[in-house]
């Protein structure tokens, strides 16, 4: 009766080539008109677009608040890195590391592939408990995994390095490979969404009783989207750390969460486009915001310095789209949505 | 008591009643029927103050436009809403007080009570949570929410809806003796027979307009009705 | 061919390291060199912006100062990020100048082209003990937390080893996280111990300190409360208007001679009275980068980033604004400087010793 | 023995003040389903006032107090106003995420208005005296904010068990709508929940203070953070549940301290969060929600 | 098909359900009736899942299922609807019907589902969220989304509720039909006297937990004990 994929997966499909347009336009026109520098603000929004993408997914279908993604990324970043740095470099970053940590190397693919396992098995480990809690006690225990996961990277210093810098990762990773993963992301994030998983997830997010009463096993649905997005958020993280070559567990934790959590309210966390669209609107405001707040000559005119607006702005975003738009700029709509105003709208007014 | 001109009301861009004149005399019972998504609802959402609405709505001559959904309420309009929309997390009786939180005269306790024991069954689970209740119970429970503040119009949606004949019976009989008190009521129906049986006057909605009414005597026992109801749906 | 030299500072203006930046005092420092006519008639430019605590945000705004030739550049004081950034300017030559990293990994030698003014933690750490020592203090606890890397971690364990060195004691390590406001358990530890410790030393800063030595002295306790650079802050010597003699048993290792009189607070005053501000000795150190610079300039006589940093290291002695001068001949990546220990007297600053020790633990 | 004890009225006091907090966030919660993480900002906002009238007004404690007390109830309606009405209708992952929203933008304030080093204000620390009951040292301030905190839910139960606006309160959680249909000015009801939560938040900001001694703009965030998990560990939205989870949780993190060894003294949040998430995993609607059996009603 | 057996329940004091034992057999429509609080929605509660007895076994075919969760119970063939409304309000009313589609226990009929929604007159409103739809409309989207499970025992809790005596004979029509195509026993509960009725094969009468009368309408609507808890004795049949 069913091909490989359901209408609304190949309506998906059609809506992630959209999207598969857009990324590649920006790149692009980076090529062609870009600078230097701005390879880097590129390549980190591609990184946090992974992340948010891999948030929509379980927080978004499932319309939970959770805060462990960095976690997971700092998982999978460490993992990648520990796997894929030379035994000679290991020697000096990390000396007192046990279990023949340091003596050993692998091809970063191999090095990609370890991190992935070993971040879904914690996924999955974790999952066995968020699969079965309820709303808010799912964000208190993404909080503590969250702290937890933190606290063993600062704790054992000998693995992780902590608040110091792990260096010395070889830079395998160029623009081009982490534009082809945000086009993978998104693809399947879409074909996550549409797939009958995907929206039993949504129905649950709605009404629980009534998703249990027509046959969804609620526990499953969970655990397969929680185990998922922990594999972005692994994805993520390894880009991360094959570009920067540095890591450290800072940037692994509430503040990275809140950025990308915002990227997510500003799209809409019901979308996949609302999760490129957020994403891709908040790194470019931050651009924006970072040059204005230097105090920089426009039209002649020279604007006062005003550093530190950035925060101030990020927050200002969440709240006025909350206020604004409570399901952010897209709503539950996606992308082939709007281009094509389909007859059969799947736009849900409230 | 309650004049109504030109009433569209809308629900976001869509328009659910497109311009009606209706009229409930001080005193008396008047009935509301028609098909679903006539816009029964939709109009007394209208008077309540919680859908947007263009037109005049007049209570006792006075325009009820800007004001909002809880003045309304002081200026004696109660309503006994679509989907029982009791508190589910209060008990029986703090859901009653709710419903006589603007009184200030001493006889609320007695008068909670009163009704407890017109509908034995609430008073018996008077501390349970309304959440718990069973869906006639909830019924029920609306009802008397909304008379407990002494209304001086009593807007009633669907009130037999879910409840058991018995009860039913039960609920036209004490829409007739509020009538005898001196109550106005305004009222949507489902069950034609019965609640044109109480009615004095009548008014049919369909596809938002009015497409008939009359003293309750020209429409029989309803059955006249149904024919005329049919096929409009859709 | 350049008629400016420009010094780029991608540092945290807000977030959670915000205390710890200097830019204010380069800002102060640059003005009072531009008024004298520069550096050798070239005018010093600060290009500033502000990452938070984002090493990323901190490597792309290097990357677009490299665009403006910058003869130096500084950043997050952590590893994480001086790192990285060094890397990156390092593909052209531009060094990485700290006023304040005293972190010790910085110096293994990961990178070539860092800098930094000031001596690393195991120097505070044994200058104080040093002091502790003189004082006849024998029994010690330290406090140690991983939150703020090797310096809240390991500086406390330098100290107790030099206590240890010095025929003291290390009695008991006790943790804690960053924000504690009630040390009441902690306190209920030390007040086990028997004997009642001599001193208690802890690496970290305020406003958690001023409740830890309040709380200690309201639990009769009157051991040292013995600390490093954190403790460096306007706002410790605020405890005194609550009561002098809480800052009595109070001694920290810094990172430069800070009391009054001392030749930052008349820095600070300088800037003050031109209308500039600076506020603590984080920001006051911002002026030793910009010295630095200024004599790698002048003595290189180009802005070419590899001259000067040669010309810095080649240096004996670079007068800068917190003391008379410092060098990077021995070290190449830090300036061995004196370390002062400051305690206070009826609530004022007062210097206890000042010297360069000679018996610091080994570190990596 | 002496030790066992000190540390035992150590947890009891931790205890307090967490749940003191925690009941700000709790009756917020219980009236608007809102999980309100800006308190932390409004705790800090309190602490703001009180080193500004300080330093420009007087230095009186019972001025400040009242200063703290004022600034923090208006700041919580202001933000009611602002940012929390227009999310009244929405999920609580909505108002939750607002909530952030809020509490970002309040701290960057601090930290662009304000400094983003401590600024002092000891014009509390006399409330903080140590008292010898035996061999066992107690604060004052513990003593304090443990009556406060009794008072406090004692006198919050009661209002919203028997007063008018109390029920009104409770009622229009579930439905805000239907409250106003009753004629009950449901704004006005939610803007007193506010700000008694701002009540709270003040004398919560004037216990904190007369500990600190400085305010930081950061300053509200970790123990908010620890009083909603309280809150949700006791059964969100439920007062007496509040207070068991925030008692809790000072007991948890004094005996982790206590216990843990020091060597593996770097998890002890972690240790904390970790019987957190297990006690959750037991109750995961906390622990004093009533299990009672739903089916498919409300 | 689906037997009761000897099932209570009790909520703290309150005894919702009180040794009740029936059998709906295979394809019969049983009517469920009795006063407001009687515990038919908990006896729905019960064979569901939503709640488990404190006494008694529920048979599916001789499987017992009063320890399944819900879904469980759903996917065995046990098909649901709701007295207060349990719509997916972000879902369009195609997709809403869709996620119990994806749990059918057997798809051999592909077209039953579009024909139901012609049937019951839902197609004009696919595409739109179940907000937009009047209260009739919801209620006829909450059995369509039931059937697409393809059940075997489909429990209806006042399908009628809402509807006018035309709708309300539509509404018994549909699901005449609904048998037809898909045959599956069905438990109607309803206060429409009228409906359940003519709808009913089979009438089980509770009152205050307890199992009044059960038989065939005629002879139930009879029973002195019925009228008097149930019917009041002005209301004719
Ligand atoms: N919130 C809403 N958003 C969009 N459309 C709505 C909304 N509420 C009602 N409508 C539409 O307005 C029309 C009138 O609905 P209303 O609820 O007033 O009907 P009704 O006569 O009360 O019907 P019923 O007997 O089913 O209760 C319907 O077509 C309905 O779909
Ligand atoms: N979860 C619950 N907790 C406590 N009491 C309950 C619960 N569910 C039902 N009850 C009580 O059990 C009794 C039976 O309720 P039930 O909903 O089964 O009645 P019903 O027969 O469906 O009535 P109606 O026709 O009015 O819907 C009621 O008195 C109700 O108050
Ligand atoms: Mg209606
Ligand atoms: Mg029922």
């Amino acid at each position: 009766m069913r091909g490989l994929l359901n209408p609304d997966q190949k309506r998906g499909l059609i809506g992630s080539a959209m999207l598969a347009v857009l990324i590649l336009v920006i790149v692009g026109a980076y090529v062609l008109w870009g600078e230097t520098y701005q390879a880097r603000i590129l390549y980190a929004t591609f990184v946090n677009l992974i992340v948010v993408i891999g948030l929509q997914v379980f927080m978004g279908n499932g319309n939970y608040a959770t805060f462990s993604h960095a976690a997971f990324m700092g998982i999978a970043a460490y993992a990648a890195a520990i796997c894929v740095t030379p035994a000679t470099v290991k020697a000096l970053s990390l000396p007192d590391a046990p279990w023949g940590l340091n003596a050993f190397e692998m091809h970063p693919v191999s090095a990609a592939l370890v991190a992935l396992a070993i971040t879904g098995i914690i996924g999955a480990l974790t999952g066995l408990f968020m699969s079965r809690l309820t709303n808010v006690s799912i964000t208190i225990v993404s909080i503590a995994i969250l702290v937890i996961v933190h606290s063993i990277f600062l704790h054992r210093t000998d693995i992780f390095k902590g608040n110091q810098a792990l260096f010395g990762i070889p830079r395998v990773f160029g623009l081009g490979h982490v534009t082809a993963l945000v086009i993978l992301a998104i693809v399947a994030a879409r074909l996550f969404r549409e797939s009958r998983l995907g929206l039993r997830l949504r129905a649950v997010a709605d009404d629980e009783v009534g998703a249990r009463a027509m046959g969804v096993n609620v526990v499953r649905a969970r655990m397969i989207a929680w185990v998922a997005s922990t594999l972005f958020f692994a994805t993520a993280g390894i880009a991360y750390a094959f570009y920067l070559g540095t890591i450290s567990a800072r940037p692994f934790y509430f503040n990275y969460v809140f950025l990308t959590v915002a990227m997510l309210i500003l799209g809409g966390l019901r979308s996949v486009t609302g999760a490129v669209f957020g994403t891709l609107l908040i790194s470019l405001g931050l651009e924006i915001i970072r040059w204005l707040e230097t105090g920089p000559t426009l039209g002649g005119v020279k604007l006062p310095e005003m550093l530190g607006l950035s925060g101030l702005l990020l927050g200002i975003v969440i709240v006025g789209v909350m206020a604004f738009r409570p399901h952010g700029l897209m709503g539950n709509r996606e992308i082939e949505d709007i281009v094509f105003r389909p007859k059969k709208t799947t736009e849900i007014s409230k | 008591m309650l004049e109504i001109s030109g009433l569209k009301v809308f629900h976001g861009p869509i328009e659910a009643v497109h311009g009606i004149d209706l009229s409930v005399p001080e005193g008396s019972c008047v009935a509301l029927l028609g098909p679903n998504g006539a816009g029964k609802t939709s109009t007394l959402s209208a008077i309540t103050g919680t859908a947007r609405a263009t037109g005049t709505i007049r209570l006792e001559g006075h325009d009820l436009a800007g004001l909002d959904i809880e003045d309304r309420f002081r200026a004696g309009i109660s309503i006994a809403p679509e989907g029982r929309r009791i508190f589910a997390n209060l008990t029986v009786f703090e859901n009653l007080r709710m419903g006589a939180a603007t009184r200030t005269d001493g006889g609320v306790e007695r008068d909670i009570e009163e009704w407890l024991s017109r509908f034995p069954i609430l008073g018996e689970r008077r501390s349970q949570s309304a959440g718990t209740l069973s869906g006639g119970e909830q019924q029920m429970l609306t009802i008397a929410r909304a008379l407990l503040s002494k209304p001086r119009i009593l807007l009633l949606d669907e009130p037999s809806l879910g409840l058991a004949p018995k009860i039913i019976g039960q609920v036209f009989a004490l829409i007739e003796d509020l009538r005898h008190e001196g109550m106005t009521i305004l009222l949507v129906e489902q069950n034609a027979g019965a609640a044109i049986d109480v009615a004095d006057y009548v008014y049919v909605l369909a596809n938002g307009l009015v497409t008939r009414h009359g003293p309750s005597e020209e429409f029989g026992d309803g059955s006249g009705l149904m024919g005329e109801l049919t096929g409009v749906h859709d | 061919q350049d008629d400016t030299v420009k010094i780029g500072f991608a540092v945290p203006l807000t977030g959670d390291f915000a205390p710890y930046n200097e830019v204010d005092g380069a800002r102060c420092m640059a003005e009072m060199i531009n008024r004298e006519g520069g550096i050798g008639g070239r005018q010093i430019e600060l290009m500033v912006q502000d990452t938070g605590a984002d090493t990323q945000a901190a490597i792309s705004a290097v990357e677009r100062f490299l665009g403006d030739n910058p003869v130096a550049i500084g950043t997050i004081p952590f590893s994480d990020t001086m790192i990285p950034v060094a890397q990156i300017a390092g593909a052209q030559g531009v060094s990485i100048v700290q006023a304040q990293s005293t972190q010790v990994e910085m110096h293994t030698g990961v990178v070539d082209n860092f800098l930094t003014n000031v001596a690393p933690d195991p120097y505070t750490a044994t200058a104080a003990a040093n002091y502790a020592l003189s004082q006849g203090v024998k029994n010690v606890v330290i406090f140690t937390s991983d939150e703020g890397g090797s310096w809240s971690a390991r500086t406390p364990e330098w100290f107790a080893e030099v206590i240890e060195a010095g025929g003291g004691t290390l009695q008991a390590t006790l943790n804690y996280t960053g924000g504690t406001t009630d040390w009441s358990p902690q306190i209920a530890e030390l007040r086990a111990l028997d004997p009642a410790p001599d001193a208690i030393y802890i690496s970290w800063g305020v406003p958690d300190i001023a409740v830890l030595i309040r709380q200690v002295r309201a639990a009769g306790l009157d051991a040292w409360v013995v600390g490093s650079d954190g403790f460096d802050d306007p706002s410790l010597d605020a405890l005194a208007g609550e009561d002098v003699s809480l800052l009595d048993r109070v001694f920290f290792g810094t990172l430069a001679p800070s009391q009054g009189g001392s030749k930052i607070a008349e820095f600070q005053d300088a800037c003050a009275a031109i209308g500039m501000p600076v506020n603590g000795l984080f920001p006051a150190l911002g002026a030793d980068t910009i010295k630095i610079v200024a004599y790698g300039v002048e003595a290189a006589g180009s802005t070419d980033p590899v001259a000067v940093r040669d010309a810095i290291r080649a240096a004996d002695a670079i007068p800068v604004m917190s003391v008379e001068s410092i060098s990077f001949k021995d070290t190449s990546s830090y300036a061995l400087r004196e370390i002062p220990v400051i305690g206070f007297e009826n609530g004022e600053r007062k210097l206890l010793s000042l010297e360069v020790p000679g018996n610091v633990p080994s570190w990596p | 023995m002496d030790y066992a004890a000190q540390q035992l009225l150590n947890a009891l006091s931790f205890g307090a003040e967490y749940a003191l907090i925690a009941v700000g966030l709790a009756i917020v919660f219980s009236i608007m389903g809102l999980v309100n993480f800006a308190h932390g900002e409004v705790i800090a906002f309190g602490g703001y006032s009180m080193a500004v009238v300080g330093t420009v007004v007087t230095g009186n404690p019972l001025v400040l107090m009242a200063a703290v007390l004022i600034a923090c109830v208006s700041v919580s309606l202001l933000l009611e106003r602002v940012a929390f009405r227009t999310v009244r209708k929405a999920d609580i992952t909505t108002g939750l995420l607002t909530a952030f929203g809020v509490s970002i933008i309040l701290q960057n304030l601090y930290l662009l208005l304000g400094s983003p080093r401590p600024i002092s204000a000891t014009q509390f620390i006399f409330l903080d005296r140590t008292l010898l009951i035996g061999p066992v040292h107690v604060s004052s301030l513990q003593i304090y904010e443990t009556v406060t905190t009794i008072a406090a839910i004692l006198f919050l139960t009661l209002f919203l068990k028997r007063s008018h606006l109390g029920i009104a309160m409770r009622a229009a959680s579930r439905d805000f709508q239907m409250v106003r249909l009753c004629g009950v000015r449901a704004n006005r009801v939610v803007a007193t929940a506010f700000a008694i939560s701002g009540l709270l938040a003040g004398l919560a900001c004037i216990f904190i203070m007369a500990r600190r001694g400085s305010v930081t703009p950061h300053m509200g965030f970790d123990p908010v953070l620890t009083a909603f998990i309280a809150c949700v560990l006791g059964g969100f939205g439920s007062l007496p549940g509040a207070v068991l989870g925030g008692f809790i949780l000072g007991f948890l993190e004094v005996g982790v301290l206590v216990l843990l060894p020091q060597t593996a003294g770097g998890l002890a949040q972690a240790a904390v969060f970790l019987v957190v998430a297990l006690l959750l995993f037991w109750r995961p609607d906390g622990i004093l929600t009533s299990t009672a059996e739903k089916g498919d009603k409300l | 098909m689906l037997r009761v057996e000897g099932v209570s329940k009790s909520f703290g004091g309150v005894q919702a359900v009180d040794d009740v034992s029936f059998t709906v057999t295979d394809t019969e429509i049983h009517g469920l009736i009795g006063p407001n609080g009687a515990g038919k929605t908990t006896m729905i509660n019960l064979i569901s899942g939503f709640l488990r007895p404190t006494q008694g076994r529920i048979l599916l075919e001789d499987r017992e299922i009063q320890n399944m969760p819900p879904e469980t119970v759903a996917r065995s063939g046990i098909a649901r609807t709701f007295q207060n409304l349990r719509l997916f309000r972000n879902l369009t009313v195609r997709r809403n019907i869709e996620v119990a589609e994806s749990h059918a226990a057997d798809a051999s009929d592909p077209t039953l589902i579009d024909d139901a929604i012609d049937r019951f007159g839902l197609g004009p409103v696919l595409g739109l969220a179940p907000d937009a739809l009047s209260y009739g409309h919801m209620r006829r989207l909450e059995i369509i989304r039931a059937l697409a499970l393809r059940p075997r025992v489909l429990l209806l809790d006042e399908p009628a509720a809402g509807m006018n005596t035309e709708e309300t004979e539509e509404l018994f029509r549909n699901l005449l039909w609904l048998r037809e195509r898909h045959p599956c026993a069905i438990l109607l509960i309803d206060h429409d006297l009228k409906f359940i009725m003519s709808a009913s094969e089979t009438l089980t009468v509770m009152n205050m937990g307890r199992l009044l009368a059960s038989g065939l309408p005629q002879d139930v609507t009879k029973n002195e004990e019925v009228i008097r808890a149930y019917l009041g004795h002005g209301e004719t049949v």
